[in-house]
């Protein structure tokens, strides 16, 4: 039950955990037999390393990761609530599998970033980090719908007290709108969620909640969901709409977006880092693996409202984050515009476009959580954040400005670096499906480049007006280690993207071949009509030269 | 005159709780006098301790009976005339009960010496108010619902007013009881119609003989129905129940929320599934917006409260809302997901009430959501619990509260999709949006305890022993009936509605 | 209208409206004086004859009705009338269904000497009491008194007391004889049990032994009950707020309690009551307790029976029940006159050991008494059987 | 029996309209108090009626229990209503109610 | 006859009633009426074959009930109209108008109830039938009305006790 090498999963998710439980049973025992308590420092050292732990066994299950098989691996199941179909089901595939990596490299660079930061309720602040680490990786990594929903749930609790406690003065407010924003949308899918559940019942006659099927029992995969001819709350379409709804805030999409800034500013560096890193990806997580496949028909209907929506997010958010006086609000909205183009790739609907916004995905949580932790050491030092406090910072600190530089052009997708790779592909799938979209979307590539280098000018050249930053210090030992090891990965995607592309490819292909699949299902379900028949069968232009030929090979067949 | 044919042993637990009230009052007054046999006088605090803690013994002793009988088929007192069973439901509701209350008595110790109406009474009343809980949900006759429904109620009414140096306390006890008899008044009047129109008083009778078109059973039943909805505080008969959890002592609220609801909605699930069943398609509408109604007013008007304990009274009137659903569903899943989520919610609202009721220092109360500031800082055990049970009643998953809606809304959906009912997948649809509302509220409290400065002054007070136990065990209990509700099912699969048609046969 | 029905009525109401209240002060007055060592209530007379002071009743009538009657101030004018005949009127027409003799039939008429012979019979006598309750509650309010005030306060809550310990301590008695109708328990006052029965059921001498049958006692009530009798009696002098329950009154506290604002005939009616209860409490008491109208070791049949040898069935009917109402009267005097050696041998209680008396002694003694009894009916019938 | 039951149920219904209404409109909570003794009063007669019409002694036994609640009932609200006074009379009796009502 | 009774002991049954809840002056003249409608009603419940029931009724309601009420009233010298609840006009006059609505129809329907009576036996209400009932079919709720009233006394006692010391 306890092995590393079959349970492998469950280790990931459940160290952080256990190590919360190893540190209380610590703390109480020795209150309760030697009358005092554990340092802060020590909840912190142990912390670190139980982050460190999450690290290396994530980097494990990417060392286990088969990258030709398409599908579930490494999987966990067993009987958990058996009377409701709810089983203990863990499982990655190559659409989780990095994001799980990207999770579990974020944690323990995000605690070293934060390690003088935070100084208060320390104890805390480990508790609430490592909690929020199970979620986010049960989350990813759950194939239960039901497991999923509790993980999904579970990781907005530890959130909400990181960014209550230790955040900016209207942390409150800031933190209370995140929470029922993102719950709100979720519980309508909990709904959602229940209606396929007993239409999945109804269909195979037991009740279940697997997301795919175990042992060649069919799973909530395998419901078909009418398109018409239903009671109207039972079709694919508002079903996609309540899913979509959940997964939209969380996204954040273009008019569900307004908790985020003000979640983002108020948050504390850690917290903001997390947030942008791993929370939000669960939005465009949840599309690719549960509202797309599940709902294929009404994904692909509603996908013009999706590509609209997507290009305002981008064109908003780049306008918006351009006249930000507030250097982390302007990465905040940054986020959003990000954001979009991941949207726009998914409903591509097409190998480039999923692949792209696939590892667009991964891109942005590590440039915006390298940009937040690194406004978070400015911020250490001067406590504000305002970009007209600042003015010539690349004198006094040559260092930060050069990690600073390296996540700039990250974020914008300069070649060579990651977010271009991510860009490159999303606008190809899209151009491919839709052309308009993504000529409207490439302006917002100009956008960002504009706000990010403006933002980049105003803060680190020109003249050293403001007197407070003369006697800033470069960045520290601890510090450097950790621009380092957030640039580090930048580097790698950027220069040797197919590392990450080939494991993806075969679960994009699979993922693609189930929706077309499902597809068929409805059609000769209902006489012959799909909107998925008009998607191209094969997308013209696959841009082979980024991946190893023997495993396009095989992802072709 | 022959004797009746009686079972003894379906009523023990029954009679355990009896004996424990009858002697209660025995032991109050021996723990006074023990000057003449003990050297020096016990101190009023530990006879406090050692009442409750006898209470606690007795409640123990009819919990492990009802467990015991939990698997046994059903059973009842009187063979000739039953007035009571003794099923599964009974029993799994019976075990609530004795939960909630057993925790109760058992935190009451302290609670009581700090305020200083450390009194014998409390715990005489305390066990007979469990003894008619536990008959009331076993009642399957009219009149052993009403005096059941009074062995509970008057008890309670007493001790509402226990501190009876508080004016408040004081009013509260007034109006609950003023309040209450009005709604005993209106559900006899209405039983005195339902026995006119079918001539018994006999629940499965009734339902038997239910004449749908005639309008005195009808006005009857309507008026049954108001009379228990009073109880269970539904809008919109729910105005009484802030004032009162308000001003009556917290650990006593703490009760009247959970233990009497329990058993108040044990009597009307039996009365829908016995006698209601003719007029189910009637009563669908008028239950659909009472129980839209009582959530909706229950959320939106908990969200303005600045006083804990009359937050968790409207959480109550909200939560009451969401059990209707279940009613209103009225399948198997629907009345287990009930008995579930009674369980589930006994435990978060008891363990909140437990909080407040710790705070609840005679003289320095902090019963303002306010005066819970900084509580994070000084005790965070009880901000734990009380953060614990908060996501709990807010319905967040991994808590008991989250199960308990799933396996509601579960039945809802279900049953929406059975009968491709698209009001009742609103009533899902309303439900989720009140967790929504209900997020505002339940969240402010751990906010205010862990992010609020505290307002200077002395610290709360540490948790006694015991109560530390109950709040322990009402935290624990919470995240274990959320994560491992299985082991319920076990008791829950027994709740068999066949059940009760054997015993149709069993009465004249 | 039966007529046997209005004679009886009428004769009851005869007997203790005008002979026994009157009579009643004069016996309280003679009864005082014997027991203080005067001569008392020697007087009044009529044209010099005193009558052994038998005038005194009817110069208090006289009195009574001719003196002023007050209405105090602020008094409820209405309620202040009432009272009176609120205290008065109930006490009175409780004496309806207690029986002053057995039933009869001559000449083909057939008749028994009770007003109502009713099922519920001591129920009866309970409802109308607690209603009594009203006059002496409202007497202190409506004066607008203080002192009537504490009275009725004193009275309100003594009579709500002791009406618990009144129905308790009787219980026994209904259990006894498995009725509530007063002819049912006064016939079965006329059976005899062997006192010596048990030696046959031990098997210490032979069924059918003759003098084992000779020893025997009535089943009286108060053989039966005796504990039951003087519980249920203290509770009924309780009731009757008459000395030494008279702490409602008072004079040396409240000085005369409730109705101190009273004059006239109204203060006069507020005694008739007190004294209409005695007899009505020596009634009850003699019906339920002292074996009724019959005659000690001999049932009506038996006493008809040989009344029928010389003087023939219908005279002999007539005959037993003269004898019948004379024994029942005996007693009733007998029980009157207990109550009045108690009344004036017995100091006033405290307020506070009234209270005591009711419900710490009264009630659970006849609580036990109940118990006791149950169990032993029981075992009787395990050995009857 | 010439009076037929619709009558008597007639009077038990108009019994129970003041009681409800006198529970609604009066603001002396004594008086509030005897209106639910008229409502369980009300009932009472109900329960007899139909009692002798149905032949079953079921609504009889029903008044009896009804007896019973209703004096347990008396003796605690009265206790209840005894200490607000005491209550009131000692600390501030312009307060005249601290709970919304 | 009977009508007369019957019309006579439920005028003065409502009458009573209406004089209870109208009488705003004097609390004291409400428990009267009340008194008044009780004793009406124990009337009308002896006239229809209830004579166990009605005695009780008397012996309980008048005899007990509204003499504690007047006792307390006296106690606490509540004669005037004390104490009392915030209005609440519109609700408390839905209320109102709710209740008169549903009673005149459910009046209305009542009155028209013509079944006839059944013969019943003589033992029919008797002391001795409510006693065999009570102590066989009715053993529970009989026995669970006697710790009732054991917790209506305790009850009370905590309530209105005064302190010890």
């Amino acid at each position: 039950m306890f092995d590393l090498q079959e349970n492998l999963l469950s280790w990931v998710i459940f160290l952080p955990i256990a190590g919360i439980g190893i540190l209380l049973a610590l703390e109480a025992a020795g209150r309760i037999f030697m009358s005092r308590r554990l340092s802060d420092r020590s909840w912190r050292v142990a912390g670190m390393g139980f982050a460190l732990g999450n690290f290396g066994l994530s980097l494990m299950v990417w060392q286990r990761f088969d990258p030709i098989d398409g599908g579930l691996q490494l999987v966990e199941r067993s009987a958990w609530i058996p009377d409701l179909g709810i089983q203990y089901y863990v499982g990655v595939d190559g659409i989780s599998l990095f994001l799980v990596v990207m999770t579990g490299f974020l944690l323990p660079v995000t605690l070293l970033a934060s390690w003088t930061d935070i100084a208060s309720r320390v104890k805390q602040y480990v508790f609430f980090m490592l909690c929020l680490q199970t979620g986010m990786m049960g989350a990813f990594l759950s194939m239960n719908l039901f497991l999923f929903y509790l993980f999904w749930e579970l990781m907005l609790i530890p959130m909400y007290f990181i960014i209550g406690i230790w955040g900016g003065p209207r942390r409150l407010y800031a933190t209370l709108k995140f929470f029922i924003y993102t719950m709100a949308g979720s519980l309508l899918m909990l709904v959602g969620l229940l209606v396929i559940y007993y239409l999945n019942a109804q269909q195979f006659g037991f009740l279940n909640f697997d997301y795919i099927g175990y042992g060649g029992a069919s799973g909530i995969i395998d419901t078909l969901i009418p398109t018409a001819g239903a009671p109207w709350w039972q079709t694919q379409f508002w079903l996609f709409l309540v899913f979509g709804l959940a997964f939209a805030v969380k996204v954040p999409m273009f008019p569900f977006h307004t908790w985020l800034p003000d979640a983002h500013v108020e948050a504390p560096t850690p917290g903001s880092a997390i947030l942008a890193g791993v929370l939000l990806k669960f939005g465009t997580y949840g599309f690719i693996r549960f509202a797309m496949p599940l709902f294929p028909e009404a994904a692909v209907e509603l996908s013009g409202l999706v590509f609209g929506l997507g290009v305002a997010g981008i064109i908003y958010g780049a306008l918006v984050a351009m006249i930000q006086q507030d250097i982390k609000k302007l990465v905040a909205y940054s986020s959003v515009s990000h954001l979009g183009f991941v949207m726009i790739g998914l409903f591509a609907m097409n190998l480039q476009g999923l692949e792209g916004a696939l590892l667009q995905m991964v891109n942005h949580g590590i440039s915006t959580g390298a940009l937040f932790i690194l406004i978070g050491m400015i911020y250490e030092r001067r406590h504000v954040r305002e970009i007209s406090e600042f003015g010539g910072l690349a004198k006094v600190m040559p260092v930060f400005a050069t990690f600073f530089l390296i996540a700039t052009f990250s974020s914008i997708g300069l070649p060579m670096l990651n977010g271009f790779v991510g860009e490159f592909l999303i606008l190809l799938g899209t151009f491919a499906a839709a052309p308009w979209v993504a000529v409207l979307a490439t302006t917002g590539v100009i956008l960002s480049a504009v706000y990010m280098l403006w933002m980049y000018r105003r803060v680190f050249f020109g003249p050293l007006t403001n007197e407070a930053n003369r006697g800033l210090l470069d960045l520290s030992a601890r510090e450097k280690i950790v621009a380092v090891a957030l640039t580090l990965p930048m580097f790698w995607i950027g220069i040797y993207p197919a590392s990450f592309l080939r494991p993806m490819d075969a679960a994009v292909s699979e993922l693609m071949r189930t929706m077309e699949q499902r597809g068929a299902d409805i059609a000769s379900h209902n006489g012959g009509q799909s909107a998925l028949a008009s998607l191209p069968a094969e997308t013209p232009g696959r841009v082979s030269w980024l991946r190893e030929p023997d495993a396009s090979a095989e992802a072709a067949e | 005159m022959t004797a009746p044919d009686l079972d003894l042993g379906a009523v023990a637990p029954l009679c355990v709780v009896a004996v424990g009230a009858a002697l209660m009052p025995l032991l109050d007054v021996l723990l006074g006098r023990t000057k003449t046999f003990l050297s020096r006088p016990v101190t009023a605090a530990w006879a406090g301790t050692v009442m409750s803690l006898a209470t606690t013994g007795v409640l123990s002793i009819a919990l492990v009976m009802c467990f015991d009988a939990a698997g046994a088929a059903p059973r009842t007192f009187n063979r000739d005339h039953p007035m009571i069973l003794m099923d599964g439901m009974t029993s799994f509701l019976n075990i609530v009960i004795l939960i909630g209350s057993l925790l109760t008595a058992l935190a009451s110790g302290k609670f009581l010496a700090d305020l200083a109406i450390n009194r014998g009474e409390y715990y005489a009343l305390l066990l007979a108010a469990v003894l008619g809980m536990m008959l009331l949900v076993a009642s399957t006759n009219l009149m052993m619902l009403f005096v059941g429904l009074e062995l509970m109620s008057i008890p309670i009414y007493a001790m509402a007013g226990f501190r009876r140096d508080s004016l408040r306390s004081n009013e509260s006890a007034l109006k609950y009881f003023l309040v209450g008899s009005f709604a005993s008044g209106i559900l006899l009047y209405g039983t005195a119609l339902i026995y006119g129109a079918t001539g018994t008083l006999s629940l499965l009778e009734i339902g038997a003989r239910f004449d749908v078109d005639d309008p005195v059973l009808l006005i009857g039943s309507g008026l049954l129905l108001v009379g228990l909805a009073f109880k269970i505080a539904t809008v919109p008969f729910h105005q009484w129940a802030p004032d009162v959890y308000e001003g009556a002592p917290t650990l006593v609220s703490g009760l009247m929320a959970t233990t009497v609801k329990v058993a108040a909605f044990g009597a009307l699930l039996r009365v829908f599934q016995m006698a209601f069943g003719p007029i189910d398609d009637l009563l669908y509408p008028a239950l659909w917006v009472m129980a839209v109604l009582t959530m909706t007013v229950g959320n939106v008007m908990a969200i303005i409260q600045q006083n804990t304990k009359r937050m968790l009274a409207y959480s109550s009137v909200a939560h009451t809302g969401y059990l209707l659903v279940g009613i209103l569903v009225g399948t198997q899943v629907g009345i287990s997901a009930v008995l579930f989520y009674l369980l589930a919610y006994t435990f978060m609202t008891l363990g909140a009430f437990g909080v407040v009721a710790v705070l609840a220092h005679a003289g320095r109360e902090r019963e303002r959501i306010a005066d819970l500031a900084g509580l994070a800082n000084s005790r965070i055990f009880l901000a734990a619990v009380m953060t614990i049970c908060m996501v709990s009643l807010a319905g967040i998953p991994g808590t008991a509260g989250f199960m308990g809606k799933f396996y509601i809304f579960r039945a809802v959906v279900e049953q929406a999709i059975a009968t491709e009912s698209s009001s009742l997948l609103w009533l899902a649809v309303i439900g989720v949006l009140n967790s929504a509302i209900s997020l505002v509220y339940y969240l402010r409290v751990p906010m205010v305890m862990f992010m609020r400065e505290p307002e200077p002054g002395p610290e709360p007070d540490r948790s006694g022993t015991f109560e530390g136990l109950v709040l322990a065990v009402c935290a624990a209990a919470v995240i274990l009936l959320g994560i491992w509700p299985e082991d319920l099912n076990l008791i829950l699969t027994r709740v068999d509605v066949l059940h009760w048609a054997s015993v149709a046969s069993a009465s004249p | 209208m039966d007529v046997a029905l209005v004679a009886k009525t009428l004769f009851i109401f005869a007997v203790i409206m005008l002979v026994f209240a009157p009579l009643m002060t004069w016996v309280e007055r003679k009864q005082s004086a014997l027991m203080q060592d005067r001569i008392g209530a020697n007087r009044a007379d009529i044209f010099g004859i005193t009558a052994i002071g038998l005038i005194h009743p009817v110069a208090d009538v006289i009195k009574m009705i001719t003196k002023e009657d007050v209405i105090p101030a602020g008094a409820h004018r209405l309620l202040h009338t009432l009272c009176p005949l609120i205290a008065a009127v109930p006490a009175a027409i409780s004496f309806a269904v207690i029986p002053y003799g057995g039933s009869y039939s001559a000449w083909g008429a057939h008749w028994s000497l009770v007003v109502a012979d009713l099922d519920y019979g001591l129920l009866y006598v309970f409802a109308i009491g607690s209603i009594a309750a009203y006059g002496t509650v409202l007497a202190g309010w409506a004066s607008n008194s203080n002192w009537g005030m504490l009275g009725s306060l004193r009275a309100s809550a003594q009579m709500l007391s002791y009406e618990v310990a009144m129905g308790v301590s009787v219980l026994g008695i209904f259990m006894v004889f498995g009725s509530l109708r007063m002819t049912d328990i006064g016939v079965g006052q006329q059976e005899t049990f062997r006192l010596l029965g048990f030696l046959e059921h031990l098997g210490w001498v032979a069924p059918g032994t003759r003098w084992v049958d000779w020893v025997t006692i009535p089943a009286w009530g108060i053989v039966l009950q005796p504990l039951g009798f003087f519980m249920f009696l203290a509770a009924l002098m309780a009731e009757n707020k008459r000395p030494p329950f008279d702490t409602p009154e008072g004079e040396s506290e409240i000085v005369a309690g409730y109705f101190i604002e009273y004059s006239g005939m109204k203060f006069g009616l507020f005694f008739m009551a007190e004294w209409i209860e005695v007899v009505v409490i020596a009634g009850l008491m003699t019906a339920l307790f002292l074996g009724g109208w019959s005659l000690p070791w001999i049932s009506d049949q038996e006493l008809i029976g040989w009344l029928s040898v010389p003087f023939g069935p219908n005279l002999a009917n007539l005959l037993a029940m003269v004898v019948n109402v004379s024994v029942f009267f005996v007693k009733l005097c007998f029980m009157i006159w207990v109550q009045q050696i108690l009344r004036w041998s017995l100091p006033r209680f405290r307020y506070d050991q009234v209270m005591h008396l009711g419900w710490k002694i009264l009630l659970p003694l006849s609580l036990v008494n109940i118990l006791v009894t149950a169990i032993l009916i029981l075992l009787v019938d395990e050995l009857a059987s | 029996m010439e009076i037929p039951v619709g009558h008597y149920q007639f009077v038990a219904a108009a019994l129970f309209m003041i009681g409800v209404v006198g529970m609604l409109v009066r603001r002396n909570v004594i008086v509030m108090f005897m209106s639910i003794e008229l409502m369980l009063n009300a009932a009472n007669l109900s329960f007899v009626a139909w009692s002798r019409l149905w032949d079953s002694i079921d609504g009889q036994i029903f008044v009896f229990m009804v007896m019973v609640v209703a004096a347990a009932e008396v003796a605690v609200g009265l206790a209840i209503i005894i200490s607000l006074i005491r209550n009131r009379d000692s600390v501030n009796i312009e307060e005249a109610s601290l709970l919304k009502w | 006859m009977e009508s007369i009774l019957f019309w006579v002991f439920s005028i003065a049954a409502i009458g009573g009633a209406l004089g209870m809840v109208g009488t705003l002056r004097n609390t004291v003249y409400s428990a009267l009426w009340l008194v008044v409608s009780m004793l009406a009603l124990a009337c009308l419940f002896i006239m229809l074959n209830a004579q166990f029931v009605g005695l009780i009724q008397i012996m309980v309601y008048a005899g007990a009930i509204v003499v504690l009420f007047l006792f307390v009233v006296m106690l606490l010298n509540l004669t005037g109209g004390v104490m009392g609840a915030e209005e609440q006009p519109l609700l408390k006059f839905v209320g109102v108008a709710l209740a008169v609505a549903v009673s005149l129809q459910l009046g209305s329907i009542l009155l028209r109830i013509e079944l006839p009576w059944p013969e019943v036996s003589p033992e029919y209400g008797t002391t001795a039938e409510i006693g065999r009932a009570l102590y066989t079919d009715y053993l529970l709720p009989f026995e669970v009305a006697g710790v009732l009233l054991l917790a209506a006394i305790v009850a009370a006692l905590a309530m209105a006790k005064r302190e010890r010391g």
